[in-house]
C-alpha cells in the first residue's frame, strides 16, 4: 500500500491580463525545445527531443518480418506503435504497462504518422514505432509525435514528408500555443493538433472543449503557425544527425 | 486476412463507393450530410439506474448507467466520478472477439468519457456524500450489439440518454461508515446535451455518419462533440488525414444538425 | 474503492403453506416468457428472451473459419460457447470479464447444446455460440441455453432437435418450478436441467442439494413437464422469426 | 491435434472399449460399478491444516488445506469462508499445461465446492471469529499429480479427508486487530461425508470410476455426490446426454457403493 | 482481505560455540534426505524427493513435439523448465501461479540441467522440466535440481551426467552445510551451488552476500564435500527405481 | 528463429570469437579484463528523486529512482523497503518486445536487489517514518535503452549512482493519516559501493565485460558483485558451466578492478 505525496495546489492565477503565463511565457510562445537524431545504436531509426520539461525517445525498427506472422499485411506495411510513460516520469510513481490513456495514445501516434508513410512500399512487413516518454510534462503525445517522426526519416522509411505536432490550447480568454504543465491541469481547453507538413493536412487532432466555432478555428491558425517552427527545427536536426538542435522558440522574438 | 477473392470484392466495394461519393451520392441512397434514423427501444433491458438501447440504422447498442458508492479521487476530493467502458461485444460482428477491450473499444470509451467532460455536461459536485471520503461513482457500460458503422456515434448517443433518465439512489451514511439506500432517488444532474458526430471521407468527400461499408472504405474518419450552444467540446480525429478547411466544414455540419438529433432523443428543451 | 449498497433482507417467507410464492405464482408456474428469433443484423444467428426478469441475448456465428488454426478438429465442428453478464446485469456492478462461475457455465452451456448440433457436417470449422446476460434475475444459465439454442437454429445450423431448458428446485418441502430471484438466493435446491427435445435425453443437469432420491425424481419429471412448454413457446418463435413469441406460462391455467 | 496414426489409433481403442462394453466388459477387467482400489499415502507432505495424497488406481492427487483469518463476505457475515482451487499440474498429464485454471479445472474446483456446500459438511457458523469482521478463511488446494481417469472423484475423496484431518489454529484478536495464534487447535467441524461418484456411458452402457481410455472413449460423463444419508447433494452432467433413467439408475448404483468408499477412507462411523 | 497469522519470532540463537544448530546438526551435516524415482505414471520420467521439511515430485516429458512451433529449435532440443511452490507449501498459503522468484528459480534451474543434457540429440524437440515444491523448508531450488536430474535420468535423456545441488551458507562465524530453516530466514549468508558431477563444474551458484574471498573459496569446498554425499544417494536412487533411499548425512559420521 | 544465411553468419562470427579467444584477444581489441568505457551523461531526464544516465560502450542504460510512502513488510516493520524493476526496453534490442519482465528481466532485477541487500548497502531504519505503519518505499527502475551487451553491470551501476544521488523528500504525517511533503530533503543513506562484474567463458578463457557479440558466442556467463572491502556480495552462474578455479580466479579480477570502476563513477572517497 503506497500514498500519494505530491499532491499539488493549483497556481493562483494562469495567465496574467498582459497575457503572461505561469512560466513567464507570452501566450504565443513555445517552450524551449532540443532534437538529437541517431541517439542509439541498435534502431534502426532515433530520436531524442527535450521539449520543456519533457524528455522523449522515439525508436523505429523496421522495415522487418513481422511477428506473429498472420498480422502480415500482403499489400503493404503493418505499423505498430506503442506509447509508453516510465514509471519515473511522473511525480507519483506510474505503474508499469500499459493504461487506457497509452492504448489510446499509442493509437493516436500511429495514426497520426500512418499518412506520411509509404506503406504500399513495403509490403509484407512490419514498421514498429517506439515512443518511450522518460520525463513528462504536459504534451508528451505530440512532442513523442515530432520525435517519432524524426526516428522514422532516420530509419530511412520513405515518406511524403515529416509529421509534426504541438497542442495549443484556451486559458480563459487566451488561445495559447504549447501549453505548460499548470495549464494542462487547471487550463480550459486542450487541443493536441499534428500536421503532415507537405500539404498541411491535420493527422492528429483532439480536444477537451469546450470552444466555440471561432476560438476553434484561432486554435487550429496558432497550431499551424507553431508547426512551422518545429517543422525548421526537425529539418535542420535531421540535416545534424547526432547534434543537439536546440531553440527557444518564442512568438514575440522572432 | 481474407481469401484472394473477399480481398477483391472489397476493393471492388471501394472502388463502387469512391465513384459515387465523387458523384455526392452514397450506397443507401442518402444524401452526403444525412444521418439514418434513430430508433429508441422501450423497455426493461438492464439493472441499470439508467439505460437507452438505440439504433441507427442498422447499428445496435446498449448503455446501461450503475450508480455505485466509493471514495473520490485524491485530486478532487468534492467531485463524484464518472467512468465509461465499452465493451464491443463478439455478437456485434464477425471481427470482434471476446476478451478485454482493444485500442478500438478504449478509443470510443475515452472519446465519450472526453465528450461528457468537455462539455461539462454532470454536475459533479452535487455527486458528493461526504466531502473527500464518499461520493456517487457513475459507471456508463456500453455494448455494441450490432456493427453496420457508426458505433461511436450511436454510442455516444445511448450514453447522452441513459446518463438523462438516469435516477440516482439517495443513500445514508451508517455509523459503521458503510451506505443503505433511503428509498428515495434524485436525477442525476446533467445539465448539457452533447452530441457526437462522425465523418467520413471518400474520395475527398465528407459523408456524414457512415456505414460500416463507407466505414471500410474511408480515407479517413473523424468524430466531433457539439454542445446546445454549438460549441465543439470534444474532437477526434480517427484515422487518416484531413484538411483544416475540412474539419471546419465538418464543424457548421455537426453545428447544423444538432437540433435535429437532439429533438429525436426528445432531448430539446422549450 | 466502492462499497455495497444493495445488501439485501431475505423475504419473511419464500412459499405459504397454500403454495403461493413470493411473486405469486403457484410452484409448478414459469415465469412470463418472451421470445423473438433474428434480433440482430450482423450474427449468422440470433434470439432474444425475456424471462420473468431476465434478459438475454443470443448470437451464433459459423460454420466459420478457426482462429487460432492450431485448433481446427479435421473431422467435426469445434463448438465454442461464451457466457458473459453484463456490468449493469446486476444489483451490484459486475466486473466485465470472466469470473470462474462464467467460465464454468460456458462450458456447462456449450456441453447442453453439444449433443443437440450434428458437428460431422462441418468438418473443420467453428460454430460460436454467444449468450449475452444484460439483465439477470435467477436462471440465466437455462434461459441462455434456451435462446442460444434458438439461435442455433435461427442460423440453420443442422441440429437433432432443440434444447429446452429451465431450472426447478426445492423451497422447504416444495418441490418448484423455475425458481425466482428470492427462491435463488434463499431456497434449499436448484436444479437447473435442459432436454434434447427429441428424444427426451438431459444434456444439462446440476444440483446445488440436498435431495432424496424421491424428490430427486420427482423434480426431473417436474423439468419435463416445464420443458414441454417452453419447448412449443420455441418452435413457435421459429415459425415467426422477428416477431415477439410471449406467454405466461402457468400449470393452474392451463 | 495428433497424426493420422495417434488418430487411428484412439478410434481402434474406441471401437474395442465399446465393443467390451455392449458385452459389460472393461479393459482392465472390473465389474462395470466396481470402483479401482484407493489408497491413502501416509506421511507429512504440506504445510497444510489438513491434508490428503489419494490414489484412485494410477490416478494420484494431492490436497492440502489452508486455514488464514479473513474478513466475511457481506452477505455472510456470521459464517467462516471455504474456497476450493484445482490445479491440473503439468506433471500429470502430458496434455495438461503451465498457466491459470482452464474450464476443465474450474469446473472440477465448483464441482468439489457444491459438494460441500449442497450436503452442508462445514458448519460454517462456528467458524467467525468476530461476527461481520473475522472468520476463519478454509482455502482447499487441490493438486491433480498423476492423470489416469476419474480426477474429480480423486479429488472429491481426498478433499473429504484432508477437511476432516483439518486442525483450525485458534487465534486471538490482538488490540490492534491483527491475530495472533492461541497455540491451541480445534478440529474443522465437518458434519457430513458427502462421497462423489462418476459415471462414464459407452455404447449406451454405464460404468463406474472410468479410466482415463473410457473417459477419452465415452459419450456422455456424469459426477454426482451422495451424503450418509443417500440424498443427493450435487450433480453435474458434464459432457454427453443421458436418458433420465440412465440417471436414476446411477443415482442408486452411487447409494448402494456410498457405504464401501466411506469405509475405506475410514469414515464409516459406528 | 487475509491477515497473517504466522508471524515468526527468530530463535535466540542460531548456532552455539561448539557448533550445534537449532535442529541439532554439526555444522557440516546435511540433513535427512530421501529419494524416489519413478513415482509417476504419465511423466515420460519422475523423481520425489524429501530433503528435511522440503518435500519435491520433480517431472520430464520429452523428447516432444514443440508447442507453440514457433519456439522450434532446428539443431537442438528447447528445455525449459517450470519450477512451481504449492499453495500449501507454505506458513502462509502461497497464491497459486509464478511470481518474480519463481520466474527466477525457473531460470536458474533449467540453466543448472542445460549443461548436462545433449540436446544436440534431440533436435527440433523439447524437453519439459517441472519442479514442484509442495512442501517447502529452506533449500527448495537445490533439492528441485537434483530431483530433476533424477527425473531426466529416469526419463532416459542422454546426459553427460547428474547435476548435484545443495547450499552452503555462513551464520556467524561458521561456514555450514545444508542451511535449514531458521538459518535461512535469519542467518547471514545463502549459497545455493550446483555441479555436473562427471567433471565437477559448476552449473548453478548463486550468493546473498556478504563473504570474505576466503570464506567464499572454503564454502565452494564445502559445498563439493556435501555433493559427493548427495551424488552417491542418486546414483543408489536410480539402480533401484520405484524404492526409497533414505540417510541422513553427518559429516561427523561418515 | 532467423533464416539460413543468419544461422551461419551467427556461427562464423562464433568461430572467428573462439579463435580470437583462444589467442587471448577479442574482436574490439580490448584485453581480457578490460571493460569498455563508462560515461555518465549529464542533465535531467527524469522525475525521479534520483537518476543516471549511463553506458557502458555502446550499451545504455537509464535508471529512475522513486521515494514514495507506504506500509512496511509486516515481517520487517521498522525497515524501509527496497525494489527493484527491469524493463528491457523494445528500443533496445531488436530483439526485445514490449509486455511484463520476461525470465531475463526479472533475473536481472532480482541480481541488483540482492546486490544492495548482500552488502547491506542502504541502511533501511532510517527509512522509517512511523514503526510498523509508514515507512519510505525506494522504487529503483531499471531501463535498457540500448543493447550492446552486459547489461546488467550497466543496470547494476547505473542504480548504484542513482542510488547515491537520491535524495529522500522528508514528510510530516497529518491528522487524517496521509502525509505532506515538508520541503526538507535528506540523502538516501547508501553505506556501500557494490560494484558488479560480469564475465563470459569462450573457448575456456574468461573475458570481462562481455560485448553483445561476446554474449552470443560464449559457453557460459556469470555476475559476482563485490564491495570496497572486496567481499563478495552476489553471484550469479547465469548460463553454461565453470569450474571452481574459473569463479575463484574471476572474483580475484573483479576485486582488483573494483577501484578503477568507484573511481570512474567518482565514488571512491579519499
Amino acid at each position: 500500500m503506497k500514498m500519494p505525496i505530491y499532491l499539488q495546489e493549483p497556481p493562483e492565477i494562469l495567465i496574467t491580463p498582459e497575457g503572461v503565463r505561469t512560466d513567464g511565457r507570452g501566450p504565443h510562445d513555445l517552450r524551449p525545445i532540443k532534437m538529437t537524431v541517431g541517439v542509439l545504436n541498435r534502431a534502426d531509426g532515433s530520436a531524442y527531443v527535450e521539449w520543456g520539461g519533457n524528455r522523449i525517445l522515439a525508436a523505429v525498427y523496421g522495415p522487418r518480418e513481422v511477428h506473429p506472422k498472420h498480422l502480415t499485411l500482403p499489400d503493404r506495411a503493418l505499423v505498430r506503435c506503442r506509447y509508453n510513460m516510465a514509471p519515473f516520469s511522473t511525480e507519483e510513481r506510474k505503474r508499469p504497462g500499459p493504461d487506457r490513456r497509452s492504448i489510446e495514445l499509442s493509437k493516436v501516434i500511429r495514426e497520426a504518422l500512418l499518412p506520411a508513410i509509404f506503406v504500399d512500399k513495403y509490403p509484407g512487413t512490419v514498421i514498429d514505432i517506439f515512443v518511450e516518454i522518460i520525463r513528462s510534462d504536459a504534451g508528451t503525445r505530440c512532442a513523442g509525435t515530432t520525435a517519432a517522426s524524426l526516428a522514422l526519416a532516420d530509419a530511412g522509411i520513405a515518406m511524403r514528408g515529416l509529421v509534426t505536432a504541438l497542442a495549443v490550447g484556451r486559458v480563459g480568454d487566451w488561445i495559447v500555443m504549447d501549453p505548460n504543465h499548470d495549464e494542462d491541469m487547471y487550463g480550459d481547453v486542450d487541443v493536441p493538433v499534428a500536421f503532415l507538413m507537405e500539404d498541411k493536412e491535420i493527422t492528429l487532432l483532439q480536444l477537451d472543449g469546450p470552444l466555440t466555432e471561432d476560438e476553434f478555428n484561432e486554435a487550429l491558425d496558432l497550431a499551424m503557425k507553431g508547426a512551422d517552427l518545429v517543422y525548421e527545427m526537425q529539418k535542420e536536426a535531421l540535416r545534424r544527425p547526432y547534434l543537439v538542435v536546440e531553440r527557444s522558440v518564442a512568438g514575440r522574438e522572432s | 486476412m481474407g481469401s484472394q477473392e473477399e480481398v477483391s470484392a472489397a476493393s471492388l466495394l471501394r472502388e463502387y463507393l469512391r465513384d459515387l461519393a465523387s458523384r455526392g451520392e452514397r450506397k443507401d441512397g442518402r444524401a452526403m450530410d444525412e444521418m439514418r434514423p434513430i430508433e429508441i427501444r422501450s423497455g426493461l433491458f438492464t439493472k441499470g439506474e439508467g439505460e437507452a438501447w438505440l439504433s441507427l440504422g442498422d447499428t445496435q447498442v446498449l448503455v446501461g448507467v450503475k450508480v455505485d458508492v466509493g471514495t473520490p479521487f485524491p485530486d478532487t476530493p468534492n467531485k463524484g466520478v464518472l467512468m465509461t467502458n465499452t465493451e464491443l461485444l463478439p455478437i456485434a460482428s464477425p471481427t470482434f472477439e471476446p476478451g478485454p477491450p482493444n485500442e478500438d473499444a478504449v478509443e470510443m470509451a475515452r472519446l465519450v468519457d472526453r465528450a461528457f467532460r468537455g462539455s461539462n455536461a454532470i454536475d459533479f459536485e452535487e455527486l458528493v456524500i461526504k466531502e473527500g471520503q464518499l461520493v456517487y461513482l457513475v459507471m456508463v457500460d456500453m455494448y455494441a450489439l450490432d456493427h453496420d458503422g457508426n458505433l461511436v456515434d450511436a454510442l455516444e448517443l445511448a450514453s447522452l440518454l441513459a446518463l438523462k433518465r438516469t435516477n440516482v439512489p439517495k443513500v445514508v451514511v451508517r455509523e459503521d461508515g458503510g451506505v443503505t439506500p433511503s428509498g428515495d432517488f434524485f436525477p442525476l444532474p446533467v445539465r448539457e446535451t452533447p452530441i457526437s458526430f462522425s465523418f467520413a471521407k471518400i474520395a475527398g468527400r465528407l459523408m456524414l455518419d457512415p456505414s460500416l461499408e463507407e466505414e471500410v472504405a474511408a480515407d479517413a474518419l473523424m468524430t466531433m462533440v457539439v454542445d446546445s450552444q454549438g460549441r465543439v467540446c470534444s474532437f477526434q480525429k480517427r484515422t487518416g488525414a484531413f484538411a483544416p478547411e475540412e474539419i471546419k466544414r465538418a464543424l457548421s455540419i455537426a453545428r447544423e444538425k444538432w437540433p435535429q438529433v437532439a429533438e429525436r432523443l426528445g432531448l430539446l428543451e422549450g
